[in-house]
């Protein structure tokens, strides 16, 4: 069976700067997986090759069959891949309805199911979203991810900032999400939690994959390694 | 041997349209001068209508390709920045076209030359005009610069009648409804309006759709035939006072009007006209003297003996024109807009500044 | 007890309808953590805005060391020695990060109305901004532009820049966010120490962090404060478990 | 009497002035592009409509080649210029578009010769009404209103009420992010751009015909149109409305007044110069002053 | 030495060695050229303190330009006439010594630059290039509409005003002049861009609300900036007055502001030479397109509109990243 996310050997610079030295990791549908890593080691630059707002140099990225190699990134978005980017980045001058409603596409989730999901959001619908709590903007910009109605949710910390029976909302939330079919690459830094929901993990090291594996295989003496507990 | 001759005027943007008319006009003068026209060489330059580009042009050519005279120039302001320019590097300026008064009255200089009309003329003429047929009643409106304040000061030194309104408009305005509310509510019998260009174009065509029918009057250029063809039949009937018109009844006017049809395909301009005079009046003088006898030359020019399309053409004590000033009409003519001569508004007209001109 | 270094009285704050902070007083003693936790969109960083000046309250009060500071500018707070972080990172992108920082320490003492000297070779900038960058765990990225920095990377070059201002007392939102395990680690070992220096009023949702810091703790929820208390306390208050902790208590 | 007219004729003008900026409000108020090549495209659309009237005679065919010539100039320019240009600094696009206005002025002139060209208003349009009050009133100035009016709301219920005026705003604030959610922003801009284009030729045509078609005539027009558009607060089509009303009101009973009101204390003359001097500079100073007042425009969204 | 300094000199060494070979080639013209890409690059340098460090995008640096230019002018014309300028407070004399000149010059500009600054400043963005483009359109309408001194029709004052020792109306002792100043205000801008001011002044454009954070109030470093930014612009204003030995409201025209912008970013912006650089193609493309053809503007927009598509960063930028590629292999 092909992978549903497959990425192998992928390169990627800023500029002059190279920032990915080999990216590998495969992905199979109705998983979840961990990408992991200290600070600055190239988790969101992975992240920003697969959903093509950094053009990667070498490898090859293939997304349900396709070689995302000549593909743009609306195209890709169009694929299945919902984003929740790193640091949010609702729209600040639009509402929260607004936000929501932008990249729409059909599917089962909808603004009701959001809000039910969310009841925050649902109380701020009319605010635009500049002014929402730093959590707020995090619900939202999950949210608007799930709008989407993707095939593939790339969180990228998304739980940084929320509180903790918010946090404990969400990862309840991957999980049915999880158990709906939906794939799942998250990167977060609560141990605890990706244990309890992903199926694999793979580990990052000055941009090139140094592990791949099950969470449970992971050591300590590997932890403190790379990720540095 | 031959004159250099520095042309600048504007070649590019909206008032292309007058500096090619001064471009056409002076060059189809040499070019029917035949051999004597080939001992002019011209040195053509566009000044974007922008006074400071203008003078360093005018430095080029004096600096950089030596010429002797320098000619061209449409609008007054760039006139007041290339004239002293000019006349101070010890060369001779013909205009074309802008007089103001500055250079006409202690301004003047015994190298300038004004081949056209002293600014303020075709104003005094309306005025005239307008108080020799018995309108008691004007509106002056014109645009608030100082050719514009020129123009009704000018206006009212020969009217005699009452100035019901004077109203001053922004330079480079566009809608006129505000005006036109005035004009209908004044009680103006008639009414005298100095728009140049863009700015006449627009108040004709406005000025007729509004529904008002009090009379107009303008100066020459105004309703010139560069933009005539602009404004349409609207124009057609609307008096305006110039020192020349298409029609003009000499043998060099009938050559010039004729010559400039065949070779550009329209009616020319006034503008061009007075390019077609200042380029006769060089090669007259060049036939008696040359610049590099700078008295000599001076004296050939004040003299000017040629053939104006004008007629009668003369220099006044500040080396501006004394010249008859006639009524127009705007009609249609083979089809095309240009003007007709209906009356005289002024003889011999000098100026108002001539007495304060000590050279 | 030591009189407060910080002192606010019945602080109000409305948003059309929404009363973002509804009559909240706290105080902040020399030498504590004070930690203020709560649900999201409960008014923890409208309360920091309001303290450093950057939106002003409807009502209320704020002493500082004594002093009213409710009509002192942003700027002004600043001078005076109270130092923020900023829930999302707030760098300058475009300087390094040695310029970021000595940036800081410049705006710290006051003098920026000089236009001589080349700031890169004025050591009284630059050598406690090293000092910082070494500190908040950034040491060999002094040269590097705040831009192209990874998103903890930046948290800590906010840190340092809260450092330089050697401020009488820190207002930090969220500084563990997007640290990573490592650096929250080191993160709190930076705070725990730093809390001789000046006081910290730290807003945080890790609780790994809070529990591990904090003196005491305020809990925000709409905009009003329904418990302070020591650690041990809070964990055991059934509302806050209710509201907020969920299982992490 | 002639205060209601004036008044009207400030309404008017305002009309006139919305009609003018509409485009700019698109493609500067809701995308963020700072198009000084917007006057050019305005001119674009009268010289387009005045040729296409003369060739066939007939007013409205000139009027449809008007906006079909400025949205595809708008298009073109987008594709080939502006598109390099969203993700560096905004002050590249100033270059770019005062570059695109050196073009374009001299390229109408290469094509169209140098002089002004005859546009006139169709019969239907042309002549004067009376009013209820028995006021005579142009009824192309009627027009304009309507027009201008039509214009406003089709442009607001397109921002605020569709998705694509949505996606555009999002667009404006991050294009990247809008693109990685599955929007493909590149083609939505050049749409909405050749739409701000088509604005701008349909205020070419329509303004033109009652003002001179001729090279430079967008040059004012750009600057009253950002003027508007500020006014009013940049993304808000109500505050361009409302922003052309006032400035229209303004300078139309500002030339009105202010010489009459300067009489009453100085030598009349001097009035009529200095007082018009002072009208000219009134919508400048309104500006100035609704500005200190509220940085962000009347309707602005606080920067 | 680094990149950047080695591009600033030979940008300013070529301009020099234009006007030095032009005048002994004998092409008088030429050196006037190189003068007045110094005095335009000079009010670009200006500009370039507001706009490329401080993020101050005004669009009406022509204010000060203007100002600059009328003052030379009202001094030389009443120097000429005998009249006084003022008589009340205090009397004041004209001059046709550029010594004298310049610095009422830069201080009439500074005082107008206080006070536009201070109001402009109260806005940011779009928003403050608006209200200074409203200020400056406010006195270039009252200067076309005033009488005193010519309105529209500008003012001449016939012969250059004087400067010690040399001969002002010899077009390479003028160019020494110019260009002297233009190395003077470059010098001011490097020292003061690189000290504690210039630190606070790019951290305010980047990030206000930052440099708010650690104490740095924004307005009066802007503030200072804008107005010092305007002395020099002045400078140049009145330099470009005794070039043409005349003035006139164009001087205050929206275009000229737009023409110093676009110098600015022409070049580079924030980049020490990018306006003398900026200046001085556009210049040079007048020039050499203006016999080309009728339509030698259309060209020029070509020229202008591949340069910005081409070259990121303007022509400084361009510059750099070509040395940095054939320096990298
Ligand atoms: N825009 C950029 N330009 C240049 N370099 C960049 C840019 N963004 C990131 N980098 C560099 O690329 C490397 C990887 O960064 P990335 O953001 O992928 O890290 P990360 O693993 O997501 O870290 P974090 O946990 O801090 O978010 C870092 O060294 C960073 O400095
Ligand atoms: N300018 C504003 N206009 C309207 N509502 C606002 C504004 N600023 C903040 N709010 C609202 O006030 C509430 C408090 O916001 P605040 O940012 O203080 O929350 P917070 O406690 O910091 O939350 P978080 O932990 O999620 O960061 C939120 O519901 C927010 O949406
Ligand atoms: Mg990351
Ligand atoms: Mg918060």
């Amino acid at each position: 069976m092909s992978a549903f996310l497959e990425l192998d050997g992928v390169t990627a610079s800023y500029g002059t700067v190279q920032a990915l030295f080999g990216v590998s990791l495969r992905l199979d549908e109705g998983r979840v997986l961990a990408l992991m890593g200290r600070n600055g080691m190239g988790k969101t630059t992975t992240i920003r090759c697969i959903s093509r707002l950094l053009p990667h140099k070498g490898g090859t990225i293939r997304f349900r069959s396709s070689n995302l190699a000549g593909l743009n990134a609306p195209r890709v978005a169009r694929l299945g891949i919902g984003l929740v980017p790193e640091g949010r980045r609702c729209f600040a001058p639009l509402t929260v309805a607004e936000n929501l409603t932008v990249a729409a596409r059909p599917g089962p989730w909808d603004i009701p199911r959001v809000v039910r999901l969310f009841p925050r959001l649902g109380e701020r619908m009319g605010q635009v979203s500049r002014t929402l709590s730093g959590g707020e903007q995090q619900m939202l910009a999950i949210g608007r991810a799930l709008m989407t109605n993707p095939k593939l949710l790339v969180l990228d910390e998304a739980t940084e900032g929320l509180a903790p029976v918010v946090r404990q909302e969400i990862w309840e939330g991957v999980r049915r999400l999880k158990a709906e079919g939906l794939s799942i690459l998250v990167v977060d830094k609560s141990l605890k939690e990706l244990a309890s929901v992903a199926d694999s993990a793979v580990v990052l090291e000055r941009g090139q994959t140094v592990w791949t594996g099950g969470l449970e295989d992971l050591t300590p003496e590997m932890a403190d390694r790379w990720l540095g507990v | 041997d031959g004159v250099k001759v520095g042309l600048i005027t504007t070649l590019s943007g909206g008032g292309a349209g007058i500096g090619a008319d001064v471009r056409d006009g002076f060059m189809l003068a040499l070019k029917n001068a035949g051999d004597a026209g080939k001992q002019v060489e011209v040195v053509l330059e566009d000044d974007q209508q922008k006074p400071d580009v203008a003078v360093q042009i005018a430095d080029k050519m004096i600096q950089s390709d030596n010429v002797d005279v320098l000619t061209g120039i449409i609008w007054s302001n760039l006139a007041m920045a290339v004239v002293p320019a000019a006349t101070g590097q010890g060369k001779f300026y013909l205009s074309s076209n802008a007089a103001p008064s500055a250079l006409a009255g202690s301004g003047c200089n015994p190298l300038y030359f004004s081949v056209s009309y002293q600014n303020d003329n075709l104003h005094e003429a309306a005025g005239a005009y307008a108080s020799e047929k018995g309108v008691k009643k004007m509106f002056i409106m014109a645009p608030n610069y100082p050719a514009g304040q020129d123009s009704l000061a000018g206006f009212k030194r020969f009217y005699t009648g009452e100035v019901v309104a004077e109203v001053y408009t922004q330079v480079g305005q566009t809608d006129f409804a505000a005006e036109i509310a005035q004009i209908r509510a004044s009680g103006a019998e008639e009414v005298f309006f100095f728009q140049p260009g863009g700015m006449g174009i627009a108040f004709l065509k406005q000025y007729a759709e509004s529904g008002v029918d009090i009379p107009l009057i303008g100066p020459g250029f105004s309703l010139s035939e560069d933009i005539l063809p602009a404004v349409g039949d609207a124009a057609i009937g609307i008096k305006n006072t110039s020192h020349w018109s298409t029609d003009l009844d000499n043998p060099a006017n009938k050559a010039f009007v004729e010559g400039f049809r065949a070779d550009f395909g329209r009616f020319p301009s006034l503008y061009a006209a007075q390019a077609y005079d200042t380029a006769n009046l060089l090669l007259s003088a060049m036939a008696k003297a040359s610049p590099s006898d700078p008295e000599a030359f001076r004296a050939a020019l004040a003299a000017a003996e040629f053939d104006s399309v004008r007629g009668k053409f003369g220099f006044g004590p500040n080396q501006h024109p004394i010249q008859d000033i006639y009524v127009l009409e705007v009609e249609k003519r083979d089809g095309e807009l240009t003007n007709k001569i209906i009356g005289t508004a002024m003889t011999d007209r000098g100026d108002a500044y001539a007495e304060q001109c000590q050279m | 007890m030591a009189d407060p270094i910080l002192s606010i009285r019945g602080l109000k704050k409305s948003f059309g309808a929404l009363t973002a902070t509804d009559d909240v007083s706290l105080d902040l003693f020399p030498g504590e953590i004070h930690a203020l936790i709560g649900p999201n969109g409960a008014g923890k960083s409208t309360l920091i805005k309001q303290i450093v000046g950057e939106i002003r309250p409807n009502e209320g009060t704020i002493r500082f060391e004594g002093q009213v500071i409710d009509r002192l500018d942003a700027a002004a707070r600043a001078r005076l020695g109270l130092a923020r972080s900023f829930q999302v990172s707030s760098v300058i992108p475009d300087f390094t990060v040695l310029q970021n920082v000595m940036l800081a320490v410049a705006g710290a003492d006051g003098h920026v109305f000089r236009f001589h000297r080349p700031a890169l070779s004025d050591r009284t900038l630059t050598e406690p901004a090293r000092f910082h960058i070494a500190h908040a765990g950034l040491s060999g990225r002094e040269g590097t532009r705040a831009s192209v920095l990874s998103h903890g990377e930046r948290r800590k070059l906010e840190i340092a820049m809260a450092l330089a201002l050697r401020p009488r007392a820190f207002l930090l939102d969220e500084p563990m966010a997007g640290m990573g395990l490592e650096g929250a680690k080191q993160l709190t070992a930076i705070l725990s120490d730093l809390r001789s220096e000046a006081p910290i009023l730290l807003v945080e949702h890790d609780m790994d962090a809070v529990f591990a810091l904090a003196d005491r703790i305020s809990v925000l929820v709409y905009g009003r404060i329904i418990a302070t208390g020591s650690v041990a306390e809070i964990r055991a208050n059934p509302e806050v478990r209710r509201s907020y902790l969920g299982e992490e208590a | 009497m002639l205060l209601a007219e004036q008044v009207l004729n400030g309404l008017q003008y305002g009309m006139m002035l919305f009609l003018m900026a509409a485009g700019l409000t698109l493609v500067f108020g809701v995308m963020g592009l700072i198009n000084l090549a917007h006057g050019s495209l305005y001119m674009i659309g009268a010289f387009a409509c005045a040729t296409v009237a003369a060739w066939t005679g007939s007013f409205w065919l000139g009027l449809a080649a008007s906006l079909a010539a400025a949205a595809a100039a708008g298009a073109l320019v987008e594709m080939a210029v502006i598109r390099r240009l969203y993700p560096r600094d905004h002050l590249d696009q100033v270059l770019a578009t005062f570059a695109l206005i050196l073009v374009f002025s001299e390229g109408t002139r290469w094509i169209f010769g140098d002089f002004p060209l005859y546009l006139k208003l169709p019969p239907a349009l042309s002549g004067a009404v009376t009013l209820p009050g028995g006021l005579q009133y142009p009824l192309f100035r009627l027009v304009i209103i309507a027009v201008g009016a039509a214009v406003a709301l089709g442009l607001w219920l397109l921002i605020t009420r569709t998705r694509l005026g949505i996606r555009i705003r999002a667009g404006e604030a991050d294009r990247e992010m809008i693109g990685a959610l599955g929007v493909d922003i590149a083609r939505l801009y050049t749409i909405v751009f050749a739409l701000g284009a088509a604005l701008a030729g349909l205020a070419g045509a329509l303004v033109g015909s009652i003002q001179s078609v001729q090279v430079g005539m967008g040059e004012p027009v750009l600057i009253l149109a950002f003027v508007v558009i500020v006014i009013g607060g940049i993304g808000s089509i109500k505050g361009a409305l409302v922003g052309a009303l006032l400035v229209g009101m303004t300078d139309t009973l500002g030339k009105a007044v202010i010489p009459g009101l300067f009489a009453r204390f100085m030598e009349a003359s001097d009035a009529n110069t200095s007082g018009s001097a002072v009208a000219s500079m009134l919508i400048y100073i309104l500006m100035a002053a609704v500005l200190l007042v509220r940085p962000q425009g009347l309707f602005g969204a606080r920067a | 030495m680094n990149r950047d300094l080695i591009v600033n000199l030979v940008i300013f060494a070529l301009l020099v060695a234009v006007a030095l070979g032009a005048h002994v080639a004998g092409q008088g013209f030429t050196v006037t050229l190189a003068t007045k890409a110094a005095i335009l690059g000079l009010a670009g340098v200006g500009l370039n303190l507001a706009l490329g460090y401080g993020g101050l995008v005004s669009f009406g640096h022509a204010a000060f330009f203007g100002i600059g230019g009328y003052v030379t002018g009202i001094f030389a014309s009443h120097a000429a006439n005998g009249d006084p300028i003022l008589t009340l407070p205090f009397t004041l004399m004209g001059s046709n010594e550029m010594l004298g000149i310049w610095p009422m010059a830069m201080l009439a500009a500074a005082l107008a630059a206080l006070l536009i600054g201070a109001l402009s400043l109260r806005t940011s963005g779009v928003y403050f290039i608006m209200v200074t483009l409203a200020f400056a359109q406010m006195i270039y309408y009252f200067a076309i509409s005033w009488p005193r001194y010519g309105g529209e029709d500008g003012l001449s004052f016939y012969v250059r005003n004087s400067f010690p020792g040399l001969n002002t109306f010899d077009p390479i002792q003028y160019f020494a002049i110019c260009a002297g100043l233009l190395a003077l205000a470059l010098l001011f801008t490097a020292v003061v861009t690189q000290s504690r001011f210039g630190l606070a002044l790019q951290a305010t454009r980047q990030n206000e609300q930052r440099s708010t954070a650690v104490g740095i109030r924004a307005t009066p470093v802007r503030l200072t900036a804008f107005v010092l930014s305007a002395m020099i612009t002045a400078l140049a204003g009145a330099l470009y007055a005794d070039l043409n030995r005349f003035v006139s409201p164009s001087m205050f025209s929206w275009h000229m502001s737009g023409e110093i912008m676009v110098f600015v970013i022409l070049g580079g912006v924030g980049r020490l030479c990018g306006p003398v650089a900026g200046a001085a193609v556009f210049i040079l493309l007048e020039h050499l397109l203006g016999p080309v053809s009728d339509h030698w503007q259309a060209l020029l927009g070509l020229m202008l509109l591949a340069i910005v598509l081409f070259a990121p960063g303007g022509l400084i930028g361009l510059t750099l990243k070509a040395l940095r590629r054939t320096e990298h292999g």
